[in-house]
């Protein structure tokens, strides 16, 4: 089972890989209004994040990376829950899931 | 050399799918487009030799997360292009915005010496025995604070999204 | 860690309580729990032993703080039975949340893995938006949790990308290996690293609401039901800024030149933005936000200092922060229960009616604003005297300012109470808010005479 | 432990006055502010005999940083100590001829407010002397907003952000003091014998001296105070400029001229212009006042400019001078405004203009009156001169022109205290139907126990000179 | 100084001296209502007592010995101390005699002019404590004790002047007055202060002690007598500052009388004869001195002319006369000055309360052109103010002949102030006569029913009257002009109090016998003129002054006293009323509160604007975040 992989990218390609999927989120997040859009946007950076463990942990044969990976997935499985669960109760009693007009708090 | 090209198609469908995520019109074309995306990191994963992550990966975020997320869609009646747009000047500064975060994070991490990286020393990291023993032993605690973590998340949706007023 | 795991334990007894209809006992029952656990906490002083393979290290700090946690979800569960007393079908649901809030805090005190701090905050955060959200046909809660929620999980995303490159560059997530590689590759520090702290710091101030980071908060304690903004504003805070100052001692020690000047930023930052914005609120707790920004500034101060450890000081500005506002809250809920709204001028005509709630209301607010001899006071004239012995002249001045600035805001609940006519409906405060009132406002005076105790611990 | 009782007195009635009620307050407070005195008194005793041995206390709070009270007890501080127990008393009795509303907590805060002021004047270390500072400031505040008059909420906010303020820029100076300094204490020995080096001695200087110049009040830091004083309920305004302005001089004396000896020197020539020239504005001011409290309220702002103009001479004689004349100005300004609060109280008008008439209906009051008027003139034989013609000489000695223009003050207190005096209570009555009582017995005490020390210290002012002589002679070369 | 032995036992009866009346006050004050008819009578017994005592301190003291005792330390700081102590010496024993002797006669004048004001005790205890000031002022052994008597003279003089408080023009005289004399007292504190620094001390054996070691007109000793003089213009009421004294008399008249004639206000010609050392080592102030006094003399003089309110008359008789008597300090002729003191203490004092006589027969009535005729309804009181005015206008044998001659002799040789000092004594026999013949004489102005009221004053005035008459008549003997070949008993003994300044000044300009009997000749041919003249234009033509009305030119100038008041008003009191409130609406409330307030505002404002950044909106939270994010990291970076 050794060496499945011999020959690989440089790992400094997942990094700029990464960076610029989180990016994308980030910019996603401020771009758009719909909440369970950026949530998507949101889970596309944590995404991101994890590419970069895995790849760390790749190349440093490191399997901690990928255990906290792991985690991370429960984290964002637990957090779409309440987030989705947020988003109904909001649409309840709004109707509408655009979060500008989530601001009835200011000041 | 082939592991370079796959790598750059995966990356090229990675960021399209992305960016297609972020400026889809319609929410549920953005859930697709995430699942896409999705698949197409489950691939680096393989690449990666983290043929765990990858299966975990598929059948967390698309299986259960990505179908939740379709389901609210759906459930809410959002499949249309109900969403005002932002103006042209928000807009434009969000890109910039992005685009400069990216640049920023790159320059930070210019001239990064990741020396020690250059090739995956044992390539077995990923396997699922591995990951399990590690989780298992060294991650036992963490592994069973996310009960914790899922409990409190399942009482709070099960809260938030009860629909009668009073018991 | 025996505290950890027995509070876990506690928050799944309230599962099994609902299912046993014993929804009267909870409350209680719970409380109870909290004060054994608060004691087996103590148990643990000097212990210095670290568990299930370094995932968990019990030192004095972590003990102190749990210690503190501890008390301040005591005192907040005290007062649950009475706020929830509409709302008993959820008892069972809100008591648990709270409890493992409680478990989240717990972790970001003792971790000694990046892991258990991550999934500390996320507990923590994960129920409270839950928490924030919970007046479930109340618009503002509502928007509160979801304003809270996309926020927290964007700090998340960032904490998360941090922890990556940190991982990245030193090859562990265990907070002393971190340390280690820190100190051994002294000049030699992949830039990665650096970028990763930034992230974390940031995302570690965004919890702690510092400003530019702090935006979430006002609109969260406003919307918040009350109880629930009494423990954010001093649980999550204080948790916050121990968890911060863990990862600043620890594993940024050795790194603490590049630290220093981002500190030092945000802190004049926070400093400026919690006190001036503080003067126009109107809602209280609004304004008690911004207070809780601007005593952030001051902790800001402090973790500018961490390289000096002045560890005892933040227990005691932190102890002093608790009690304070945990006052105020204890005051402040029946008040808004019985006028029916959470302006300020809801205390309107307070020194008339009932002079006993105002005058803890008005040592409550003294405290806050630091004036003798109350402890916010003295946790001021700590945190000055640490920031000014690490070098910090002129951001020390600063804070001095803007305490001034402060009394502003504070005093204008006093007035509120003595200066302005309001209706002659008595406030009852029932039988658990005069505990916790009680309990806080002595010990607050007590630790204003005798903070020897608190502070020389370290 | 005898420092520690002059603490615990006032606060254990402070304590058992809340659980009162109306007329039972009143009496307690005045039981237990004779007991001070009494206590005081005998304390003055040990302190003539035994020396500062029997006052000595310290109490460690915490070890680091090093939080120290340390009680002691020296000739000026047994001074202030005299001053603010003999007044309080006084101020308590003032009170019998009118009703109090929540009479309870008014006298608690008052009894409070006498602790506070107690422990200022018997802290040795910066860190307790601080904490009594602040602490006086809060029962103050409140006897203010809560029993006082027009647009109080405005004023007396005002009032304390701006002490407030100046309070906590002197923390400022006195943390960095304790940290910079070589022992990292606050004690006030210590810092005496190493003190700060002499190039940060000039910014600590005004770090300390923003504090005290706006307690005091020095122009121009002072517009926070005729306006406190008016809205003031007058107990309150007596306790203000009577022993709260006192801790501001004292201040000068005990923290300031000690600590950073200097600065002291470096900034001289500004402090001491500065209070010279609020002498002469304040007493210009005074002179078209309309209202009675207002008026008094720039008359003290005078005299105090007078007393820290003596003490920045920083010679013998204008210390030993600002001492008297704080004892004095104390005893004299807490007369002006009881018989400020008597008028106004009983004609119900706070006008200088549109009175008179009181001589003839009210003699007595009117005697007595006069009599504080002179003494806060200078006139001598009456305490206010013994000090003002110290102060004067002491200014002289630093520069003859400021004490010529500082000398105006002899004249226009004249002008402007005569004119109050006669458009008040000479001339014939203007408001109609105007019902003037006599003094009551209460009135007659205080004004005569007033009268009294007007006269005794004014022949005879040796006691004050036997008691500070020591002290000084360690301040001044 | 050589020093004298101390005669202990004169120790106890000098403190009582002063006490005595302190005690009256004292009791006057506390058991006023209880002592309503005693009151006075013991008030005036106490004077006399001290009085008494006063005589018997002279008799066994003589002027060879002096009384200086130091009672206790006052002051004191560092090696400072200063004692409240008295000396009673050849000078204080003549101030002693005067101000008891005459305080006893205008007490007792008062009991009969007082008797139905209602404030009756109150005034008995007023002048028992101006006695007790008085005296203080003179028994004091230094100048600080000096001081003290100086401003509580001050103080009574208010109180007395504002005696009918009720009479707002009364206050406002008793105010000025007292803000006049506190002007000059500022000169006397600041004096006080170079002699401390300079002099090492303040009582007058050191101070006189360490001036006579230094060189004549030394700066500093210029200063101090210049400053002292300052205050001796206030309390003596030379120009500038002598516009209080005509308003004093809105006091009752036997205050008049008393503080503002025979006493208080000789108070500055006794401390520069006291400090004569000071004085004689100072050429130049003494030259300040003299012509101040020669101008108030003239001045006040002139003014004196156009008055028609007869204390007026006699108020700008004194401010003359004590111009006179400073022109004398001036010449450096102090035993002249003081000699005139007393003579004048009498005959103005017998003056002002024969006028005191007259308004009390008037009913109240103080205008000349209201009197006239007087002579028949009570005679008593015209025959004894004749002697006055005879005295004042310096006829032969009369008291003032005798010291204003002395004067004029000591001018003699400075022949320019001669000329003056003899026009302005020529300008006041003239106005003196005017008012005796417009008083007296011709036929009577007033209302029937004043007429009907005309009747002589009991004996408690009249006694007084006559007394003073006595003296006015033989106290000129006391000084005999050397001419004379009498012994000058006044000039021996005052004797040793000038000894030391006589060798300073060096023999003074003695006059010749025959140039004195030609000068007496000359100022009695000028007197005699003016009283022809007087008596030419009040009683031949019979003309009454003009009302105020009808005064035009020069003579409204006069009658009006040159509008110095009114300058005063505009140029003095008026801007500084104007400052006050500008100090007050401009400087305090405009400038300094406004950058106090607008601080607090700023503070305020920026708050307010900070608040619009929390606009609610999500995605602008996150914007900025990021943006702040983004700041961290480069700040990291360019680190």
């Amino acid at each position: 089972m050794k060496e499945v992989i011999t020959n690989t990218p440089p790992q400094n390609w997942y990094l700029v890989l990464s960076t610029l999927l989180f990016s994308i989120g980030v910019m996603g997040v401020l771009l758009r209004r719909n909440a369970i859009i950026i949530l998507m946007c949101i889970e596309l950076m944590l995404n991101s994040v994890n590419l970069l463990l895995v790849s760390f942990s790749a190349y440093a044969g490191n399997t901690d990376g990928q255990v906290f990976v792991f985690f991370i997935m429960v984290v964002a499985a637990a957090e779409v829950a309440v987030g989705l669960a947020l988003l109904v109760s909001i649409y309840r009693n709004l109707g509408s899931t655009d979060i500008d007009v989530l601001s009835k708090l200011k000041g | 050399m082939t592991s370079d090209i796959v790598f750059f198609l995966l990356a090229a469908v990675s960021v399209f799918t992305a960016l297609m995520v972020v400026f889809s019109k319609s929410p549920i074309y953005s859930v697709m487009w995430l699942i896409a995306c999705f698949f197409s990191i489950a691939g680096h994963y393989v690449m990666l030799n983290a043929q765990f992550l990858a299966i975990v990966h598929i059948i967390v975020y698309a299986g259960a997360i990505m179908v939740l997320m379709l389901f609210t869609v759906m459930l809410l009646n959002l499949n249309k292009e109900s969403e005002p747009h932002k103006s042209i000047f928000t807009k434009a500064t969000a890109v910039i915005t992005g685009g400069m975060l990216f640049l920023v994070l790159l320059a930070a991490m210019r001239s990064t010496q990741l020396g020690a990286y250059e090739a995956p020393v044992t390539t077995d990291v990923g396997f699922v025995q591995k990951v399990g023993m590690k989780l298992f032993t060294d991650y036992m605690l963490p592994f069973e604070m996310t009960s914790v973590l899922f409990i409190a998340a399942m009482i709070g949706s099960v809260v938030l999204a009860k629909k009668e007023r009073n018991l | 860690m025996n505290t950890l795991i027995y509070t876990s334990v506690l928050g799944f007894f309230c599962m099994v309580a609902e299912i046993l209809n014993l929804r009267k006992l909870i409350v209680p029952i719970v409380v109870l729990g909290l004060a054994i656990i608060f004691g087996l906490n103590l148990l643990d002083w000097n212990l210095n032993k670290s568990f299930f393979n370094d995932m968990l290290r019990v030192d004095n700090f972590s003990v102190a703080f749990s210690g503190l946690a501890i008390f301040t979800s005591l005192l907040v569960l005290i007062m649950s039975g009475d706020y929830y007393q509409k709302e008993q079908g959820y008892i069972s649901d809100f008591t648990a949340i709270l409890v493992f809030i409680l478990v989240g805090g717990l972790m970001m005190l003792s971790f000694a893995n990046l892991t258990m701090l991550f999934l500390g905050v996320e507990t923590l955060s994960i129920a409270l938006y839950v928490m924030a959200g919970s007046r479930r046909f109340d618009i503002r809660s509502n928007e509160a949790g979801f304003k809270y929620f996309l926020m927290g999980s964007f700090a998340s995303a960032f904490l998360l990308f941090g922890i990556a490159l940190i991982f990245g560059t030193s090859g562990s997530f265990n907070i002393y290996t971190i340390a280690e590689y820190t100190a051994n590759s002294q000049g030699n520090i992949s830039p990665l690293f650096y970028t990763g702290m930034v992230m974390v710091i940031f995302a570690m101030l965004f919890k702690v609401s510092a400003a530019p980071f702090h935006f979430w908060a006002p609109d969260v304690y406003e919307g918040a039901p009350a109880l629930i903004t009494a423990y954010m504003s001093t649980l999550v805070k204080v948790v916050g800024f121990a968890a911060l100052y863990k990862l600043l001692t620890v594993v940024f020690y050795y790194t603490s030149v590049k630290t220093g000047l981002i500190l030092n930023f945000v802190a004049i930052a926070t400093l400026i933005v919690g006190n001036l914005m503080a003067l126009a609120q109107d809602n209280f707790k609004r304004l008690l936000a911004y207070s809780g920004i601007s005593h952030a500034g001051y902790l800001m101060l402090l973790m500018m200092a961490s390289h000096e450890l002045p560890t005892g000081s933040l227990l005691f500005y932190g102890l002093g922060y608790v009690l304070s506002t945990l006052a105020a809250f204890a005051i402040a809920i029946p008040v808004f229960e019985a006028e029916g709204s959470e302006n300020i001028s809801a205390f309107n005509g307070l020194g008339k009616k009932n002079p006993i709630l105002a005058a803890a209301l008005s040592m409550a607010m003294l405290g806050l604003a630091g004036i003798p001899p109350f402890i916010g006071f003295l946790g001021k004239y700590y945190i000055f005297t640490e920031s000014l012995q690490a070098g910090f002249f002129y951001t020390t001045l600063i804070a001095i300012i803007c305490s001034i600035i402060g009394v502003y805001y504070y005093f204008k609940v006093i007035i509120a109470m003595y200066g302005k006519p309001g209706n002659d409906q008595k406030v009852s405060v029932s039988f658990t808010y005069a505990l916790v009132l009680g309990l806080t406002l002595a010990l607050s005076l007590y630790l204003g005479i005798r903070p020897g105790a608190i502070i020389n611990i370290f | 432990m005898l420092s520690l009782l002059l603490l615990l007195i006032p606060l254990t009635f402070s304590i058992v006055i809340w659980f009162t009620k109306g007329m039972v307050s009143r009496a307690a407070a005045l039981v237990g502010t004779i007991i001070q005195l009494a206590f005081t008194a005998y304390c003055y005793n040990v302190f003539l005999e035994a020396g500062n041995k029997p006052f000595e206390y310290i109490y460690q709070m915490a070890v680091k940083p090093n939080l120290v009270f340390h009680f002691s007890m020296d000739g000026i501080s047994m001074l202030m100590v005299l001053l603010t127990n003999l007044l309080l008393p006084l101020i308590v009795l003032a009170g019998f001829s009118r009703y109090t509303d929540k009479a309870n907590v008014f006298y608690s805060l008052m009894l409070l407010m006498q602790m506070a002021l107690n422990g200022v004047f018997i802290s040795f270390d910066a860190f307790g002397y601080y904490i009594f500072w602040e602490l006086a400031l809060i029962p103050i505040y409140f006897i203010a907003f809560i029993w006082g008059g027009q647009d109080r909420a405005a004023v007396t906010l005002k009032f304390f952000i701006y002490t407030l303020a100046g309070s906590l820029l002197m923390l400022f100076g006195f943390i960095y003091l304790y940290t910079y300094s070589p022992q990292n204490s606050l004690d006030w020995e210590v810092l005496r014998a190493n003190p700060i080096c002499s190039c940060e001695q000039g910014w600590i200087f005004w770090m300390l001296f923003a504090a005290f110049a706006i307690k005091i009040p020095i122009v121009p830091f002072h517009t926070w105070q005729p306006d406190t004083y008016k809205t003031a309920p007058t107990q309150g305004t007596m306790l203000l400029s009577g022993i709260m302005l006192k801790m501001g001089t004292y201040s000068l004396i005990r923290w300031l001229l000690p600590i950073v000896p200097d600065g002291f020197k470096e900034w001289q020539y500004v402090a001491i212009t500065l209070s010279v020239i609020g002498v002469v504005y304040a007493s210009v001011i005074a002179i078209m006042q309309r209202d009675i409290k207002k008026l008094l309220a720039y008359s003290s702002i005078a005299h105090v400019g007078l007393i820290s103009a003596g003490v920045f001479t920083m010679s013998r004689v204008g210390l030993q001078g600002s001492l008297v004349q704080m004892f004095a100005h104390g005893v004299n300004v807490v007369g002006l405004f009881f018989c400020a609060e008597i008028i106004m109280n009983r004609t119900g008008s706070n006008q200088v203009e549109g009175i008179g008439g009181i001589r003839k209906i009210a003699p007595r009051f009117a005697g007595w009156f006069l009599v504080i008027v002179l003494a806060s003139v200078a006139l001598p034989l009456t305490n206010g001169f013994v000090g003002e013609f110290m102060l004067l000489y002491s200014v002289y000695g630093y520069n003859t022109w400021l004490s010529v223009f500082a000398g105006l003050t002899i004249i226009l207190g004249a002008v402007y205290m005569f004119r109050m005096y006669q458009k008040v209570v000479l001339g014939e009555p203007m408001l109609e139907n105007m019902q003037f009582e006599d003094l009551k017995w209460n009135e007659q005490l205080v004004l005569g126990i007033i009268g009294i020390l007007i006269f005794a210290l004014g022949v005879y002012p040796e006691p004050i000179f036997e008691l500070t002589e020591p002290v000084l002679k360690t301040l001044t070369p | 100084m050589e020093q004298f032995i101390q005669p202990i036992n004169l120790i106890g009866p000098s403190l009582l001296v002063p006490l005595l009346p302190l005690l009256g006050f004292i009791l006057l004050t506390f058991f006023g209502k209880q002592l309503k008819t005693f009151g006075p009578w013991i008030a005036s017994l106490l004077v006399l007592g001290s009085f008494v005592l006063s005589v018997y301190i002279f008799s066994s003291l003589g002027n060879e010995n002096n009384l200086d005792y130091d009672l206790f330390t006052w002051l004191r700081w560092g090696d400072v101390s200063l004692n409240f102590g008295i000396l009673i010496d050849p000078l204080s024993l003549i101030m002693l005699l005067v101000v008891t002797g005459i305080g006893f006669l205008i007490h007792l004048y008062s009991i009969g002019y007082m008797h139905h004001d209602e404030g009756f005790v109150r005034f008995f205890a007023y002048l028992n404590l101006f006695i007790f000031f008085m005296l203080l002022l003179v028994m004091g052994n230094s100048y600080l004790v000096m001081f003290i008597g100086w401003e509580g003279v001050g103080l009574c003089s208010y109180l007395l002047i504002g005696f009918w408080f009720t009479n707002d023009a009364y206050n406002d005289a008793a105010k000025k007055a007292f803000i006049m004399n506190r002007i000059g007292d500022l000169g006397f504190l600041l004096g006080m202060f170079l002699m401390l620094f300079y002099l090492g001390g303040l009582d007058y054996a050191t101070v006189l002690g360490s001036a006579s070691s230094m060189e004549k007109g030394a700066p500093i000793l210029v200063a101090i007598t210049l400053l002292m003089f300052v205050g001796a213009m206030g309390k003596s009421a030379q120009i500038p500052l002598y516009t209080w004294l005509p308003d004093a008399m809105a006091g009752p008249t036997p205050v008049s009388a008393l503080i503002h004639a025979a006493t208080m206000v000789t108070a500055g010609i006794y401390m520069i004869v006291r400090s004569n050392i000071l004085y004689s080592l100072a050429p130049f102030t003494l030259e300040i001195v003299m012509w101040v006094g020669v101008a108030t003399s003239l001045f006040a003089a002139i003014i004196g002319i156009k008055q028609n309110d007869i204390k007026k008359v006699l108020a700008y008789s004194t401010v003359s006369q004590l111009g006179l008597m400073f022109a004398a300090l001036g010449l450096g002729a102090y035993t002249s000055g003081m000699f005139h003191v007393v003579t004048h203490a009498f005959f103005k004092a017998l003056l002002f309360l024969g006028a005191g006589s007259v308004i009390h027969a008037m009913g109240g009535e103080q205008d000349m052109r209201r009197m006239g005729g007087l002579w028949k309804y009570i005679r008593l009181t015209a025959i004894t103010f004749l002697i006055g005015t005879l005295a004042i206008s310096g006829i032969f044998p009369f008291a003032g002949f005798f010291s204003k001659d002395e004067i004029l002799a000591a001018a003699f040789h400075h022949k320019i102030v001669w000329v003056l000092l003899s026009v302005s004594s020529m300008i006041t026999a003239f106005y003196m006569f005017r008012l005796f013949f417009l008083t007296f004489f011709t036929t009577f102005r007033g209302t029937e029913e004043e007429k009907h009221h005309l009747h002589e004053s009991p004996w408690t005035m009249t006694l007084p009257l006559a007394v003073l008459a006595l003296f006015a008549i033989g106290a000129g003997f006391l000084g005999m002009p050397s001419v004379m070949h009498m012994p000058h008993w006044f000039n021996g003994f005052l004797a040793p109090v000038v000894e030391t300044s006589k060798t300073i000044l060096g023999e003074s300009h003695h006059v010749d016998h025959s140039t004195e009997i030609m000068l007496m000749l000359v100022a009695t041919a000028l007197a005699i003129s003016s009283i022809v003249i007087a008596y030419v234009f009040y009683i031949s033509k019979k003309s009454i002054p003009e009302s105020d009305e009808e005064t035009k030119g020069f003579a409204k100038w006069v009658s009006n006293k040159f509008y110095i008041d009114e300058l005063y008003d505009r140029v003095i009191v008026k801007p500084v009323m104007v400052l006050s409130d500008i100090f007050h609406v401009v400087v305090d409330k405009l400038i300094i509160d406004l950058f106090v307030n607008a601080s607090a505002w700023m503070v305020g404002f920026t708050g307010r604007t900070l608040r619009l950044v929390q606009t609610g909106n999500t995605g602008f939270y996150i914007f900025v975040m990021v943006i702040a994010m983004m700041v961290l990291l480069l700040i990291q970076l360019v680190q």
